[in-house]
């Protein structure tokens, strides 16, 4: 019953700020580097390659490093790779982040309110929670998608849909713990209302793992997305990455760099997106950071 | 004390280990020597930070990573350890020296068996056959008196409690008969008589096989339970040493004069009868705890509460203490309306306050406050410690300025600088976040503080202080207060009528002062006796 | 345990139900229909024939009385019939299902054992080289697009290298039998196996390396090295076989998912599975069909979840207490 | 277009004439991809491409057609026509068996008539000016029609009026009989296995009734879904044949220069498919004529043959393929001009309104089209909305009428009364197709002028007609033609003789040999 301090007693002074501590981490700053371009390609993107990156700019399959005015190349139709690339990044982004966006929006609520109430509740949202999660995933983001017919929005709110069950299961957990954590009883002690209490006490504090969940659902996001621009289930006005492989292999023989470039960009933005999820995990929840 | 007839077992000398660098200090371990001796119990006291596990842990060679011994021997026999290559080290542990830890619920391998855990002690250093290791680890279960030892070792580390677990430790260290056994706190975590039991079987133990003991704790009853030199440290520094008697009876250095001052006695100080108006009445409060179940299972039911029934007058302290598992902690949550009662009213004045529901509770509940027992999770890391003071009067219409005054006012009242207003509970020792959660608690001007374990957590000088607090600030506000302890040593320092609980009944209830000197209930007097260090302090 | 089992099963039985209904109704929101599929791919048809077709797909009931015959066949055990495959949705997928076991299974098999073994490799050797180069493939592989993998592969493995089959389930029309057939049958498997395995070793790899980090913190390895056990048997004994557990639920979670959700790999190497199966009956608006793979692959799911609690309970002596 | 025709055959015979070199060896297999997988083989019931080219071997009709859509013997050994176009007779050969045993009749004849009128829209229609069918002795057929129907003779081929075995389908419910998974014709390949999702196996029918034929042992038609799997499976040689359209246009020239491959654009004359735009006649921006004429001289076709169907095909220049009965290129009006079209447009009074766009949901060559279009007509000042869709929804969208513009391509079976005048005539407007009038056209002088069409006798009477409508429609611009399509058969050149009529794979194997 007598919970001693443990061992090395936590002195004040030992707590590091978790950006010095993001930052210590070599993955976590690749990974911020290789976003961070991301970022500049889809903000450049309009300024860079004012026109459109559909249109036909060369002859077709104009092999990478040979043209300056196409670096990196054209597609079957003689359209330009690295303006695709270039526009591509936003929407990557901007399916990854919205959907994860979405995904909280769903998921955060329902998994407070299941772990915060607890009862049948919890019991009843638990079991709808089950219920998306026991379809697979992936073909029900196809469905999904062909329903409401391929666009963007169609696209976020599929990958939305399916992934918010993970959220709402961590944020149940963490609310669970965090209810009978003693500044919670405190708080409800004092008289604060339910609302207040979860808003001010209990939130704030599922934050880090939340946030390192969302930057791997963002990845995951991105990884779905292109799965389903490259099952041709994308929206056909925008450019994206999966779009271009999904365009690009059926010529992968003649033109590989149609499809490996997207590819590789996809791959980097991914990784990039994982490394700063473990990073911030090493910083946020040190508890589960790698060995001392 | 003869010295040649003294067999040193390990001798320790000018031991430092190094922090890493960026620490509070250089050094976790700073010169320190001292002997492990046949047949002696050394005991190695100190506060949080005083550097006693790792000087445990060095013996044993398991160090963290991150600290190093940078000068001193540990020699054992003709070897220094210190210098010993990792297969040398695996042949040490365990053969040799042998160690047992704090927290048996979690020394122990979840998914072994302990028999097979007590026989991978022989497996680890080549030693019998399958079958001998397996009629050894039965015999071991005896030896330290574990029940059923042949069911026993067949069982997993989850179907027994905490005291068997610690005797499965022991065991297990015995196992090879090494000449030294390391004890880290190992009674730390153990209810009062399981650790009268545990210190009574090492003590045991030891004898029967002559072995030295280095015995880690930072309870001075143990001390004066088992000890037979002692070894005060503080900030990694030895501050004194000597026999036992010498040490808690005529200590010299001013450090342990402080600790020993510190420790609360078993004799309760006269206080005046109290029979003012009730502050809080509980009547037939029952809770039971119903886990498991469904269609197909009958469910586990644990008594928290039965029956329970008590006054808590104006200005009185009661105490409620109990071992784990005996529903205090569970009565102070249903008196602060926290988990909802079977059956039973807890009256407030007038109110009942289990028949409220919603807004009507959600006012009444400034009218009883409570102060929680970790330091660490009662406090939310993400506010300031202003508004964590401050949240309640808000939620009950004081303006944000007024209630940070009221903060500003709190904090000077329980002995913090003003400037603690903007800043974080991270920033603050265990005992000043124990003096927040006081002041938090005493924001809403309550009639009545409940005390959860208010002080087990912290040093015994800190917690010295806090006491003092608390029984202060009760004094000048005219608190009344439920103090909820495991300790019948901080019990008897600060309550005027003492409850016992058992298994969710009151077994007994009395001033502190008739407690003490007439305990009635058999489950009381074994309370009782079992307080390390009263034997001693009484003889 | 059998109680156990029991009551899981009925909840099982519970949520299938709500998957059906839920999905029946989702499916009908997709704009088309069966009958308007097949006259489009008839390419020709009048609204005779639609009509006609509409008749033959019981598309002209009204929907409540259409859902009531497929939850009344569905509970007794009968999936329907695919009007358009004119078969029996049972032996549609019965016909798929083997294949999709085969290929998943494999994947998910030696993802596991693999990624078990690389990442306790890497637990051990925390902080070296070897540690830095297992995470990283691990890491990489885990970014990395399925289908794209699945391309890179076929062109070098297939088509540069010439060494593996690209596509199929087995050399069509070589009549292997036996031993032959088996042998054909697992050339044509390394490709699809390996590209869908390769992202769940990654996982495995992830999972494992930092749950044994985590146990390896765990007291009783402190007990462990007190009993001067060597480190192989510590790291076996106490550190792998604990942080298996959390291990075993993901990999239950995912062998339920593997079944379903090999969609692109079925679909770039043409493996006969329900994956593809769902994607065609999808577009094909097969209502039946595409309620009997949900069906289906979620009884999958359900079965595998219930298969890991038991093995869960089976390792872990604690859950009986627990629960 | 006479000359055309003429210089084909004599290509055609050149061929045959080198095959002759070699004699046919029986033996052998043949593999074969099909894509998708079809839903049946019971050719009555479906009628959808794959269905067609499978059961096209199991399955035959009375005549088959060579590559100028002049009538060969199929079924039946002999024909002729009454001076009033009203009666034919059709003599049948006396030595044909269903795959059962059972001998092929008159019978059969008659009553595949009268199921056909019931389950295949298409006979439907080319049916419906019969007034009876009879047969005065089991070896001979008379059809009886109404009014003379100037097309008459090019409706049996095997997919527009297949034989159907009256002893197994007679008195039962057709679409549940339980031979429509074991197909049973007369065809020279009967159905063995089919293993769904991998393979349909068929095997030599050895009563066949042509003597000696057919020459191959079995046919494997493989499934293979990906359409860069399929091209490895022919580059890797586990498949020999690759009938049109199974590999994307991209990979076309590639494969047809890979060692030891032939490829022929040969085998589609009697479909001719036909590319276009519909453009909604109804509403919006393309109720213009001149917004559609400027959609017509937006679009690059040449581009579109070049770059998106690699070189195959030809820029359509009106209603009627080239290999159309009656077709007039001197109808043709619209060339690639931007400029031209940005004119109309400002002509249209157009303001930017946005134009969905519907692609065809048929694989990349068609969304790779959608996209060069939508620039093509943004280039023009046109503001194009691309709408993905699946198969179910673009034919709903179209049938519905749901949309802007939308791309399609329809067969046209050789003659505009079969295949052209369904899709411009006002009393083939009805929701719920997506085959007939979906444009929403309406033009009292092109519905009389098809319907004289088709009942006048004889290219004398009937070619005037057809030019002077091509003429109008071209002028109005219901729809945006693009370009006549081709669908190239990529074989190994060791399979010799597979595609011998006009009706191309789809008529079945029974020539077809493997170099051994």
């Amino acid at each position: 019953m007598n919970n001693a301090v443990p061992l090395s007693a936590p002195a004040p002074a030992r707590r590091r700020g978790p950006l010095a501590a993001f930052l210590r981490h070599p993955g976590a700053v690749i990974g911020l580097v290789i976003l961070a371009l991301v970022v500049a390609a889809a903000l450049l993107a309009p300024i860079l390659y004012p026109t459109s990156p559909w249109r036909m700019v060369q002859r077709p399959f104009v092999p990478p490093f040979t043209l300056e005015r196409v670096p990196l190349g054209t597609d079957a139709l003689g359209r330009d790779i690295a303006a695709g690339l270039m526009h591509g990044a936003g929407v990557s982004l901007i399916v990854g982040l919205v959907s994860t966006l979405a995904a909280l929006v769903i998921g955060v609520p329902l998994g407070a309110l299941a772990g915060y109430l607890g009862g049948r509740v919890d019991d009843a949202l638990m079991r709808f929670t089950e219920l998306f999660q026991t379809v697979p995933s992936f073909a029900l983001a196809i469905v999904l998608v062909a329903i409401l017919q391929p666009s963007l929005s169609s696209m976020i709110l599929a990958i939305a849909l399916v992934s918010w069950p993970p959220v709402t299961r961590l944020v149940r957990g963490e609310v669970l713990s965090l209810r009978s954590r003693e500044y919670v009883q405190a708080a409800i002690v004092t008289g604060q209302t339910t609302f207040t209490i979860l808003r001010r006490e209990v939130l704030p504090n599922t934050l880090s793992p939340i946030v390192v969940l969302a930057s791997l659902m963002v990845a995951t996001a991105i990884l779905l997305e292109s799965s389903l621009s490259f099952l041709g289930l994308g929206d056909p006005n925008r450019m994206s990455w999966g779009f271009m492989v999904g365009a690009g292999r059926t010529v992968i023989r003649q033109a590989w760099w149609i499809t490996a470039f997207p590819g590789v960009v996809i791959l980097l933005t991914v990784l990039a997106l994982n490394l700063i999820g473990e990073g911030l995990n090493d910083a946020l929840n040190p508890r589960l950071s790698r060995e001392r | 004390m003869d010295t040649d007839a003294r067999r040193i077992a390990v001798a320790v000398r000018d031991l430092s280990l190094a922090l890493p660098a960026g620490g509070d200090r250089a050094n976790a371990v700073d010169g320190v020597s001292f002997d492990l001796v046949a047949g002696e119990i050394l005991c190695l006291v100190g506060e949080s930070g005083s550097g006693k596990s790792m000087c445990a842990h060095a013996l044993m060679g398991l160090l963290p990573k991150a600290v190093r011994p940078v000068s001193g021997t540990i020699r054992l026999g003709d070897t220094d350890l210190l210098g010993q290559d990792d297969a040398a080290w695996r042949d040490t542990r365990g053969r040799r020296i042998a160690m047992i830890f704090q927290e048996p619920m979690t020394a122990l391998n979840p998914l072994m068996r302990i028999g097979d855990q007590m026989a991978e002690m022989f497996e680890a250093h080549g030693q019998l056959t399958p079958k001998e290791r397996r009629a050894r680890a039965v015999a071991l279960a005896r030896e330290v008196g574990l029940p059923e030892p042949e069911r026993i070792v067949r069982a997993y580390p989850h179907q027994l409690s905490g005291g068997q677990r610690q005797r499965a430790m022991i065991a297990m260290a015995l196992a090879l008969e090494p000449a030294v056994l390391v004890a880290d706190e190992p009674t730390t975590a153990l209810d009062v008589t399981t650790q009268a039991q545990i210190l009574k079987l090492i003590r045991d133990l030891q004898r029967r096989r002559n072995m030295a003991v280095l015995f880690i704790t930072h309870d001075f009853g143990v001390v004066a339970e088992i000890a037979d030199r002692v070894l005060v440290l503080r900030h990694g520094r030895v501050v004194e040493e000597g026999p036992a008697a010498a040490v808690l009876g005529r200590p010299q250095a001013p450090y342990t004069r402080t600790l020993l001052s510190a420790v609360p006695t078993m004799d309760p100080p006269t206080r005046p009868p109290l029979s003012g108006p009730k502050a809080v009445e509980v009547v037939g409060l029952q809770k039971t705890y119903v886990t498991g179940g469904g269609l197909w299972r009958a469910p586990r039911r644990t008594a928290a509460a039965r029956d329970v029934a008590f006054a808590l007058h104006r200005g009185e302290t009661l105490g409620l203490v109990g071992e784990s598992g005996s529903g205090k902690s569970s009565v102070a949550r249903l008196v602060m309306r926290l988990i909802e009662p079977d059956a039973g009213q807890v009256r407030l004045g007038d109110t009942d306050l289990t028949r409220l529901r919603g807004e009507a509770l959600r006012q009444a509940r400034s009218r009883i406050q409570m102060v929680f027992q970790d330091p660490f999770a009662s406090l939310n890391p993400r506010r300031s410690v202003g508004r964590i003071i401050a949240d309640g009067p808000v939620a009950h219409g004081v303006s944000l300025p007024d209630a940070m005054e009221r903060a500003r006012r709190l904090l000077d009242l329980v002995g913090l600088d003003a400037k603690a207003l903007e800043r974080f509970p991270h920033e603050f020792s265990g005992g000043q976040r124990q003096r927040i959660g006081i002041a938090r608690a005493l924001a809403l001007e309550p009639e009545v503080l409940v005390a959860d374990e208010a002080v087990s957590a912290l040093d015994v000088s800190v917690q010295a202080q806090v006491l003092a607090l608390l029984e202060d600030l009760k004094t000048r506000l005219g608190l009344s207060m439920l103090f909820i302890t495991h300790d019948l040593r901080v019990a008897a320092q600060i309550c005027d009528r003492i409850a016992v609980m058992r298994q969710g009944e009151i077994v007994e209830l009395k001033t502190a002062g008739a407690l003490f000197a007439n305990p009635e209930h058999p489950y009381t007097r074994a309370l009782l006796d079992a307080v390390p260090g009263r034997v001693r302090q009484a003889a | 345990m059998a109680g156990f089992v029991a009551r899981r099963i009925a909840k099982g039985i519970l949520v299938l139900l709500a998957i059906v209904v839920l999905n029946f109704f989702l499916i009908r929101l997709a704009p088309g229909d069966p009958a308007l599929v097949m006259a489009g791919e008839a390419g020709a048809g009048d609204e005779v024939f639609v009509a006609q077709l509409r008749e033959k797909f019981a598309l002209d009931q009204p929907l409540p009385s259409q859902l009531a015959a497929y939850l009344r066949s569905i509970v007794g055990l009968d999936l329907g019939y695919s009007v358009r495959q004119q078969m029996p949705v049972a032996t549609l997928i019965g016909e798929r299902l083997p294949a999709t076991l085969l290929l998943t299974g494999t994947a998910f098999l030696v993802s596991l054992s693999l990624g078990v073994l690389l990442g306790s490799l890497a637990a051990r050797r925390a902080g070296t080289l070897a540690d830095t180069a297992i995470t990283g493939m691990a890491l990489l592989f885990y970014a990395t697009p399925l289908f794209w993998v699945s391309l890179m592969a076929i062109i070098l493995f297939s088509v540069r290298l010439e060494w593996l089959p690209s596509f199929g389930f087995e050399t069509v029309g070589a009549g292997y039998t036996g031993l032959a057939r088996a042998a054909d049958i697992v050339r044509h498997l390394v490709l699809p196996a390996l590209t869908l395995g390769l992202f769940f070793m990654a996982v495995y790899v992830r999972m494992t390396r930092s749950s044994m980090l985590e146990v390896s913190r765990l007291d009783f390895v402190k007990t462990a090295r007190a009993k001067g056990l060597t480190e192989g048997v510590i790291q076996r004994r106490h550190i792998l076989r604990n942080a298996l557990l959390p291990v075993v639920t993901l990999a239950g979670l995912q062998a339920g998912t593997l079944v379903g959700g090999a969609v692109l790999t079925e679909t770039v190497f043409a493996w006969p599975g329900i994956g593809r199966l769902m994607y065609e009956a999808l577009l094909q608006r097969d209502y039946n069909l595409l309620l009997g793979v949900f069906v289906v692959s979620s009884a999958m799911v359900l079965i595998f979840n219930l298969v890991t609690d038991v093995v869960y309970r089976a390792v872990d002596p604690r859950i009986e207490v627990a629960r | 277009m006479l000359k055309t025709i003429v210089a084909g055959t004599v290509l055609s015979l050149a061929l045959a004439g080198t095959a002759l070199a070699q004699a046919p060896k029986p033996g052998g297999i043949a593999n074969v991809v099909i894509q998708p997988e079809p839903p049946g083989l019971m050719l009555a019931m479906l009628q959808n491409g794959p269905t067609q080219m499978v059961a096209g071997n199991i399955y035959e009709g009375l005549l088959r057609y060579d590559f100028a859509l002049k009538p060969l013997p199929g079924l039946a050994e002999s024909w002729s026509m009454s001076e009033d176009g009203k009666t034919y007779t059709f003599k049948l050969v006396k030595n044909a068996t269903w795959h059962d045993g059972k001998p092929f009749t008159a019978d059969d004849v008659i009553f595949s008539v009268e199921l056909l009128r019931q389950t295949h829209p298409r006979a439907r229609g080319n049916l419906a000016k019969v007034a009876s069918v009879t047969a005065p002795d089991p070896y001979t057929v008379v059809f009886s029609l109404s009014e003379p129907f100037g097309p008459f003779m090019g409706i049996f081929e095997v997919g527009s009026l297949p034989m159907i075995p009256k002893h197994i389908y007679a008195g039962t419910d057709y679409k549940t009989n339980p031979a429509n998974n074991t197909p049973i014709g007369t065809g020279p390949y009967m159905f063995k296995e089919w293993k769904k999702g991998s393979y349909i196996r068929l095997v030599k029918n050895p009563n066949y009734h042509v003597a000696g034929k057919p020459y191959l042992d079995e046919i494997y038609w493989h499934v293979i879904p990906d359409a860069a799997a399929r091209a490895v499976a022919f580059e890797t040689g586990k498949v020999d044949i690759l009938p049109g359209g199974s590999v994307e246009n991209f990979d076309v020239p590639r494969l047809s220069k890979i060692k030891g491959a032939c490829s022929t654009t040969k085998g589609w004359e009697f479909f001719s498919p036909h590319s276009w735009l519909w453009l909604n006649n109804r509403k919006g921006p393309t109720a213009n004529k001149a917004f559609r004429q400027a959609v017509s001289y937006a679009l690059d076709r040449d581009f579109a043959r070049d770059v998106v169907w690699n070189g195959l095909g030809k820029p359509a220049t009106g209603p009627f393929s080239s290999s159309v009965r009656y077709h007039d290129p001197k109808a043709a009006k619209y060339s690639y001009d931007p400029a031209k079209a940005k004119a109309l447009l400002k002509e249209a009074g157009y303001k930017g309104e946005t134009v969905r766009l519907l692609p065809l949901p048929y694989g990349e060559t068609w969304q790779r089209w959608a996209e060069a279009a939508k620039q093509n007509l943004e280039d023009a000042g046109i503001k194009v909305e691309l709408v993905a869709t699946d198969v179910a929804g673009w034919n709903q969208k179209t049938s519905d009428w749901d949309y802007d513009i939308a791309f399609t391509y329809l067969y046209q079976y050789g003659d505009p009364a079969l295949g052209v005048g369904r899709n411009y005539v006002s009393s083939q407007i009805a929701k719920g197709s997506p085959f007939n009038n979906v444009e929403g056209y309406s033009n009292p002088s092109v519905d009389e002028a098809f319907a004289k069409g088709a009942v006048a006798v004889g290219d004398d009477q009937r070619r005037p007609i057809y030019e002077a409508v091509q003429k109008t429609l071209v002028e109005d611009a219901p729809v945006a033609w693009l370009l006549e399509l081709q669908f190239p058969t990529i074989t190994r050149c060791k399979v010799h003789d597979l595609v011998t009529t006009g009706i191309g794979v789809n008529d079945g194997f029974r020539d077809a040999w493997i170099e051994r």
